[in-house]
């Protein structure tokens, strides 16, 4: 590949307002040099290394991310606070546990159709999946072949994206049930989080404490 | 001693895992009387603080009766001979919960790390040059809009009563020259700028034929404008973008 | 200026939705790290011009301008005409909301006509179904056989495949959309009756647990 193709590889993925793949970036300059020129999706690979380095050598404040099948610029987390500074107001709020849930179940059994999700969380989960639809972090994948066809759901790019993934190969692997089974920080685990909550609680259930509804021992 | 947080529990699987976690309870021999005492303790408390319970819930209480009274019966076996355990599906249902219940606090790490990386905000500085193959221009605009555009800038003509019947003298070397006198002056035109002052209907036809000669001679390239039914006319060297 | 507000500045600009002005930058950094921070508007114009200079150095696509008093990423001119093509490939891609919902109306009520299309949007949708009609995702699909006969339209597999259906069937209908949100009504239904069934049983087993047959401890 010609130097120069560095160069325009780096500006595509710059100029890029959402990740873009090494194919799009090859046929690109294809369509724009002709078919006969030398770059292959492995040069862009490289490409995108070799830039990387460069801008850990000079200290730049973003890097190119693989992120969501394709490539983008991001800025180093540490400078995050001064960013978020300037953009507060429309900083996006965190997901909540529901979604987050909702989201890992849909993200390891997708295409998964609604009544699977609430079988396994033991809640309708109308509400969740509407708010999920909407953020576009799911998407409807077409239906089950199930009895009354129910839509099934699945990832999108922008579930990739939140979570900072390439694909969907990448995420953490799920424990096997047997193993959850056998743990012996099954108890303690996250006991901590949930004191923290409950004490919060202490304070404002007073009154419902003194009518006796308590549910501890 | 504790208190519950109502809103703590995203449904009656997570509530029950709480009991078994805060109690240190073995998940395959759950205690399912005390268990249940606690649940209905629970729902009572939300209905005291007037919440609204969840059906799922109650659903839970409703199954969790159910085990109680099997529990009590005489033990059933499967097809192997060998007992089953009225708790089974419910065990199931709570390691599978929890297996994806870990999983959205993994999430919740993604998601806290991945907040910390911004992507770029502004796009406009970026210079792009529409494609120059006339083809990649084409793809872009068809001849479906060009027609649209010349038959709505003849629909759209002011009109005027013509008494005279005149001759015209407009021919396609003198529109090509009009439209590229256009163009060279300011690189580019939209089309209903260009016919704007024409008023017979012949002018605009001949300027609108002149118009897709440049086209194919490469002279002139075409690109969609924000206007619907409209386009730009903007000028190619040899075929190429200035 | 301490180094690290090189890298500050460099991310800042580079996140930021629109030119930011070195007084905004200063603003940011004093916020975050205290007033005493010793950052100037002059520090700032300095990195600026410091940053170029490594861009420039080291070929990189992209430089920073001062435009609209404000400072903002742009990549070099001499790669504008690949990311020109990319930029129209994506929007000859995606489908204008205006085409979202024309598609959606012929999807939902094919096979339709152009007028049937136009009562239903209010707006005169020539242009729309010309583009969808271009982009293959709608066709002709026939005749309607009342007065002027007028065009029948329909989608296409290409229509299918753009949105990742296998048949037509496999639409969301507009009834399952409106399942999906939550109907806090229905849930209080719900909730009237489980509640009558679960005070029959827990008086029901009673009576069992006073027996003292409890098996589970």
């Amino acid at each position: 590949m010609e130097k120069i193709y560095k160069s325009v590889i780096e500006s595509l993925i710059f100029a890029s307002d959402e990740p873009i793949g090494a194919s799009e970036i090859v046929r690109a300059i294809k369509e724009i040099d002709g078919d006969d020129i030398d770059v292959t999706n492995k040069d862009v690979e490289e490409t995108v290394d070799y830039l990387n380095n460069c801008y850990e050598e000079n200290d730049r404040a973003f890097r190119i991310l693989r992120i969501a099948n394709g490539f983008t610029f991001g800025t180093k987390p540490e400078y995050a606070k001064y960013i978020g500074y300037l953009s507060s107001e429309k900083s996006r709020r965190r997901l909540s546990q529901a979604a987050l849930e909702t989201l890992a179940i849909i993200a390891y059994k997708q295409p998964i159709t609604k009544p699977e999700i609430e079988t396994i969380r033991g809640v309708n989960s109308d509400y969740i999946i509407n708010s999920l639809l909407e953020k576009n972090l799911i998407a409807i994948k077409g239906r089950a072949e199930t009895i009354g066809r129910p839509l099934l759901y699945g990832t999108t790019d922008e579930f990739l994206m939140y979570f900072g993934l390439n694909k969907i190969a990448d995420l953490p692997k799920p424990r096997e049930i047997e193993e959850i089974m056998t743990d012996s920080d099954f108890i303690e685990q996250k006991r901590k989080i949930m004191m923290n909550e409950i004490e919060e609680e202490l304070e404002d259930n007073t009154s419902t404490e003194e009518n006796g509804f308590d549910t501890s021992e | 001693m504790y208190k519950v947080k109502l809103n703590t529990f995203e449904g009656p699987l997570d509530l029950l895992l709480f009991f078994i976690k805060r109690d240190e309870l073995d998940i395959y021999d759950i205690p399912i009387s005390k268990i249940t005492k606690e649940f209905m303790e629970y729902l009572h408390l939300i209905e005291q603080l007037d919440l609204e319970i969840a059906g799922d819930f109650l659903l839970m209480a409703a199954t969790l009766m159910q085990i109680k009274v099997r529990m009590l019966l005489p033990k059933e076996v499967d097809e192997k001979g060998e007992e089953i355990d009225p708790r089974a599906d419910l065990v199931k249902a709570l390691l599978e919960y929890k297996r994806y219940k870990e999983m959205a606090e993994e999430f919740s790490v993604m998601e806290y790390n991945q907040r910390k990386i911004n992507f770029r905000g502004n796009f406009s500085a970026d210079q792009k040059e529409a494609p120059e193959e006339i083809s990649a221009l084409l793809k872009n605009i068809t001849v479906f809009d060009l027609i649209k555009a010349f038959q709505k800038a003849l629909m759209e003509r002011p009109k005027e009563i013509v008494h005279e019947v005149k001759k015209f003298n407009i021919t396609i070397d003198e529109q090509i020259e009009f439209i590229m006198d256009f163009v060279e002056k300011s690189n580019y035109v939209h089309f209903l700028d260009l016919i704007r002052n024409m008023h017979e209907k012949i002018r605009i036809v001949v300027t609108f034929i002149a118009l897709l000669e440049l086209v194919k001679m490469n002279r002139i390239g075409i690109n969609t404008s924000e206007k619907l039914n409209d386009f730009v006319i903007y000028k190619l060297n040899d075929g190429k973008d200035l």
